[in-house]
């Protein structure tokens, strides 16, 4: 018999969720003893709740989310890593007249509300020697890419270096990327798997990662059976943008997904706290561990 | 006739867009012109069909559960006092909830199946079916609640068979309404979470750039909405033939 | 109800009495202190100018406007006149819906009642006496003015109450019609208790027992004048013409 | 006295919110209870106030700007025989095309001000207030057409004066439905892009997990949903006296 | 127009002829090579059974249906009908938005025609005439049935139209109130072509220079009675009741 297992993605299927979709094509999780079921909210921030409620027993997260929601007191705990860097970054034109984050003093800066999009772009302008008040914040919503290519901002924060850059090449604007951690913010893991702080001794989660730690390693040693198995039965990810995005995604996959780096947590929390988005730097143990 | 009346008007309308887009130079990652849109829906007729499917089946239940309690409700309403009293704010706070804070509870509650799509559908239609029905409903022949009353009815009897029949052209003005915005009720509820349905492509389309899939997602929609609220056009007026009409929506040349 | 215990739908006759009836519209009194009794199985006719208040007075006897004290209405058997009462307004009111049979038939429906095919034969029967043969399936917008009063007639006729309240049943048909329905009404309303508004002295006093004369500002009903022999009289009955003068008098006051 | 019923109704309604919490054991981070809602709302109180003032004047002038535009847009629908063959059907689209395709579009011909979100506005109360006056033009009673053509009326003065005042009742049916809808349009302009404004608020609460925040702003914004339809209906009731009214939603005891 | 060029608003006396008139229902002719002549500044009165077609006729001649071949409806001067015609409905057809002044200067604000102090003078002074001194200013709501009739006259007065319609101009009236207006509509209507239909034989008598009597299925209208003397004649001469008989005799045909 197999443990039903729910998923909730962070998002739409997408190149980031690869070790997650080539893990079920190819049938590593039913090896693993599990029926995986993975579902894609709309938005982002509902699926640590419906975790944190017991609707589901894993979410793809993001861990600076993680940290402010259990902030927020939610009851979460991070047992996986997806993506094991930042992907978010402060995007803009490459022809375009801000050639460093300097450049960016009576701009205007779009962004999709994520949450901490404000504390990450205050770490990097402060860095550069300006603060918030020298630019207009401008919630753009889905349409990060359109509003700076149409010139309606200089700039977008919460851009995916995977995504947008590529989005934009093919537009033929190409994007120049500032990467947070270049920029005086504390590297941290982009996707993280979440679940609910009274279940961390469900036995089907150890099965679960190691599932997708195989998927991983499968689409390392096998980049094109892998893709076609990404791409089976969703014929709008093979375009030129997901396969772009599918070969700049690649690299950033946790490589050891069970494992934890709780200095990494630390450290950001204390970034966190620093940007007064959460009140306490909590102990990692508390919302990150490691599964037997 | 007609038919060539409204091949004549889709003509002159793509004429227009594919000018607009030509006139403006409007990039195409904002507007696509229409030969791009019309390549893409080629392209990704399977693709579409299949979406479209889902969410028709989403508009159509949705549509039919919307009226149905708006129905209720307003009727409801219109009889009981106190129902008046305490439904009618609820009723108009929950126009204005946006889907995003009632999508964890929906989920919560109904799941991430079809389920909660339609209860979103549902909700966006309900409101104008309920208040167009009750507006009519306050709004009898005095006249006629008169004889009413002489003849001996029961509150319930003359709402069943007076005022109810004499607010149907108000009811079928809200089913109009209803008819137009379901389809984006449905890409609403597809918004709280789905993996098919137009709504989820057009969302997805719409993150990865692919904004020719994304407007001929649209078009579909489109298409959809304009067929529902013909059908329910020409479906109220034949079922209200008593009614004046100086002008139907498929009138005769 | 008494109309249901009686057999063959005769209700028992009962006298209905308006005693210090007032009535004021915004501050001025239409009437005040104003009575009138109607005997119990006979036809009381109301006369008055246009304006005076016949109308209004009717609708309070029908107990459809609240009663401002000191006005009393009471039935003879001290029993309560409400669903003892048929109203024949000044309108027709037809249901612009309903077939023409339907409306007939609508204080049965609008009670509940079976509509036993013994129902259907008498409005059938009915609307062939009113002149209408053939046209039960109509809707009213295809009849012409006479024709829906007399729809309306074939309602009130049709309903079995022991009072019945008429505001100018004839007023859109032509002499000889109006004649017939005049007879018709005299035998189907035997045994009741009737007032009938009319504006025609003639037809007062052919199918009246009672006539009476509203007049003035506040209004008050005159004595009755009660015209010698069985209606319906004759319409050059001698004693009508001769009294006729008599009551132009009246109601030129 | 009314406001005493407010007031009670609030009670009841925030005791039912509370019950529901209570016995479904729902988490505070999916459905905060009143109290935490009712303590985020006095916290942020300079907040909320700051930002539903920009949403209050985007509601505002959208409002206007919506009946304004619907208003003409159905007349004319109903004037121009022409304008109904090609608007409808356009207007009908309008309805079906969700907000983030037009997103692009809206923001780069209005920019990220505030043009955008009342543009927005508009396009969600522009529907129903179209669609109710445009049912309520055609069906305007034929006899006073037949008079106003004897009386030698051109088509324009018809409606002007004729027309237009007979369809008033289903205008106010529409535009209660705006009102009803109307903060909703704003906040989904506020998604589009903005800077402050309860939508953004809302998004921002979501995003930090600050629940109850994003509740208190739902509860402002429904709170001005229910003030706005209350205020719209006292006031097109007060516009129409004319209209037979069974039940306002202010009602007398 | 005519009445525009003459002084002192008398419009030039037409005479209309109607010839050939058919008009079918469903198939079934309703008339069929009938044929009535207008005689210029005269009154003609026209009777028949109800349901006959008397409505349908004076519609037809209002230019209210499309002629149906081979009907020809022309005036004496070979100029067209069309704005030339007053006509007075069955219904009372008044607005109800508008007060009792406003609806009888109604023709003049449709054709968009100052509102000289001189008309407003006219239509109190009409109102006055009607019997509705110091109603001006109410809604119809608040007028009686013979009051709103009233109204509906002395609009259909205050319009100088060379030809006049009347529908049962006076149905609703008491007796002494409908003799005056009689003696009061032939005053201001001297010098016009009017066609009343009337229910009445003896007011068909006294007003008419004409009179005929149609019946008849398909209908025609018979030849005409002309009473000797000038109307309005007094309710008691002796020609007027020696031709009842006759007329009576006829209605009975
Ligand atoms: N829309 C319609 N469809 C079918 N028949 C109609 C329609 N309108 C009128 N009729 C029929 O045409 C006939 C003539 O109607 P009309 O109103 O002209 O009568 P009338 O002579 O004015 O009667 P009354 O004295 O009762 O007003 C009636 O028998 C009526 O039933
Ligand atoms: N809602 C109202 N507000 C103010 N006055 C009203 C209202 N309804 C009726 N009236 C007045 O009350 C008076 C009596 O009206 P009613 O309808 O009873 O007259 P009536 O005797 O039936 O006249 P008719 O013979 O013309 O039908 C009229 O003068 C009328 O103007
Ligand atoms: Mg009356
Ligand atoms: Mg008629």
């Amino acid at each position: 018999a197999q443990d039903k297992l729910t998923v909730l993605l962070d998002w739409f299927v997408n190149p980031d969720h690869a070790p997650l979709v080539v893990a079920k094509e190819m049938g590593f999780f039913k090896d693993a003893g599990l029926d995986v079921e993975l579902v894609a909210p709309a938005d982002p921030n509902d699926p640590p709740k419906l975790v944190a409620a017991g609707k589901a027993e894993l979410a793809v997260s993001y861990q600076p989310q993680l940290q402010v929601q259990v902030g927020e007191g939610l009851p979460l705990v991070r047992v996986g890593t997806l993506v094991s860097t930042p992907l978010n970054s402060l995007v803009v034109l490459a022809d375009g007249p801000v050639k460093s984050v300097k450049d960016l003093k009576g701009r205007k800066v779009g962004f999709s509300v994520g949450g901490f999009e404000d504390a990450l772009l205050g770490a990097m302008l402060e860095k550069a020697g300006l603060s918030l008040k020298d630019v207009t914040l401008v919630n753009v919503n889905f349409s990060l890419s359109p509003s700076i290519l149409s010139g309606q901002v200089d700039a977008v924060i919460g851009a995916f270096r995977n995504f947008e850059l590529n989005q934009m090449a093919i537009e033929k604007h190409p994007g120049r990327a500032f990467y947070p951690e270049e920029e005086g913010v504390p590297a941290y893991d982009e996707l993280i798997l979440v679940a609910n702080k009274a279940q961390t001794n469900d036995p089907r989660l150890p099965k679960f990662l190691a599932a997708v730690e195989r998927a991983v390693l499968y689409i390392l040693n096998h980049p094109e059976e892998a893709h076609a198995a990404f791409t089976k039965g969703r014929p709008e990810l093979n375009d030129e943008l997901n396969r772009r995005a599918w070969a700049d995604t690649l690299p950033r996959f946790s490589h050891s997904p069970a494992a934890l780096d709780a200095a990494r947590y630390a450290r950001f929390a204390t970034f966190l706290k620093a940007r007064g988005l959460i009140k306490e730097a909590l102990p990692v143990d508390a919302y990150a561990v490691t599964l037997k | 006739m007609r038919l060539m009346r409204a091949l004549v008007t889709l003509a002159v309308l793509l004429t227009a867009w594919h000018a607009l887009v030509w006139a403006t130079g409007l990039p195409r990652f904002i507007l696509p012109g229409p030969l791009a849109v019309a390549d893409a829906l080629q392209r990704n007729a399977g693709l579409l069909a299949q979406h479209a499917a889902t969410t028709l089946s989403e508009i159509l239940v949705g549509l039919a559960l919307g009226v149905l309690l708006g129905t209720a409700s307003a009727i409801l309403l219109a009889s009981v006092r106190g129902a008046r009293r305490w439904l009618m704010p609820l009723l108009v706070v929950s126009q204005a909830i946006p889907v995003f804070a009632l999508a964890p509870l929906l989920v919560l509650w109904l799941g991430y199946g079809m389920a909660s799509k339609i209860a979103m559908a549902t909700l966006v239609i309900y409101f104008p079916v309920t208040t167009a029905l009750f507006d009519g409903l306050r709004r009898t022949e005095p006249g006629w609640l008169d004889l009413a009353r002489t003849m001996g009815a029961s509150g319930a009897s003359t709402l069943w068979h007076i005022r109810l029949p004499a607010a149907l052209p108000a009811l079928a003005s809200g089913i109009r309404v209803a008819a137009a915005v379901a389809p984006i009720g449905a890409v609403i509820g597809e918004w709280v979470g789905s993996s098919s349905g137009l709504g989820y492509l057009m969302l997805h389309a719409n993150a990865r750039m692919q904004v020719d899939l994304l407007f001929a997602a649209l078009f579909v929609l489109g298409a959809f909405a304009v067929a529902l609220y013909a059908a329910t056009d020409a479906l109220l007026r034949r079922a209200l033939p008593w009614l004046p009409d100086s002008h139907a929506f498929d009138e005769k040349d | 109800m008494h109309a249901r215990v009686l057999p063959a739908g005769v209700p028992a006759p009962v006298s209905v009495t308006i005693a210090s009836a007032r009535l004021t519209y915004g501050g001025a009194p239409l009437f005040e202190d104003l009575s009138l009794r109607l005997e119990p199985a006979a036809v009381t006719c109301l006369l008055g100018p246009s304006g005076v208040g016949k109308t209004t007075l009717l609708r309070l006897i029908a107990g459809l406007t609240d009663l401002e004290p000191p006005t009393t209405v009471t039935a003879g058997d001290g029993l309560p006149l409400a669903g003892r009462v048929a109203y024949m307004a000044q309108q027709d009111l037809l249901l612009p819906w309903l077939s023409v049979l339907d409306n007939v038939l609508l204080g049965a429906k609008l009670r509940g009642e079976r509509r036993s095919p013994a129902l259907v034969d008498e409005a059938h029967g009915l609307l062939e006496r009113v002149g209408l043969p053939g046209r039960a399936g109509d809707r009213p917008a295809a009849l012409s003015g006479g024709q829906r009063q007399r729809v309306a007639l074939a309602r009130t006729l049709v309903e079995r109450r022991p009072v019945v309240l008429m505001d100018e049943p004839f007023s859109a048909l032509d002499a000889i019609t109006r004649l017939r329905l005049q007879e018709l009404a005299a035998e189907l309303l035997a045994g009741r208790t009737v007032l009938l508004v009319t504006h025609d002295p003639l037809e007062a006093l052919r199918i009246g027992h009672f006539v009476h004369v509203m007049s003035g500002g506040p209004a008050v009903v005159g004595a009755a004048l009660e015209p010698p022999g069985v209606p319906p009289r004759a319409p050059d009955d001698a004693a009508v013409l001769a009294m006729q003068g008599e009551l132009l008098r009246r109601l030129a006051g």
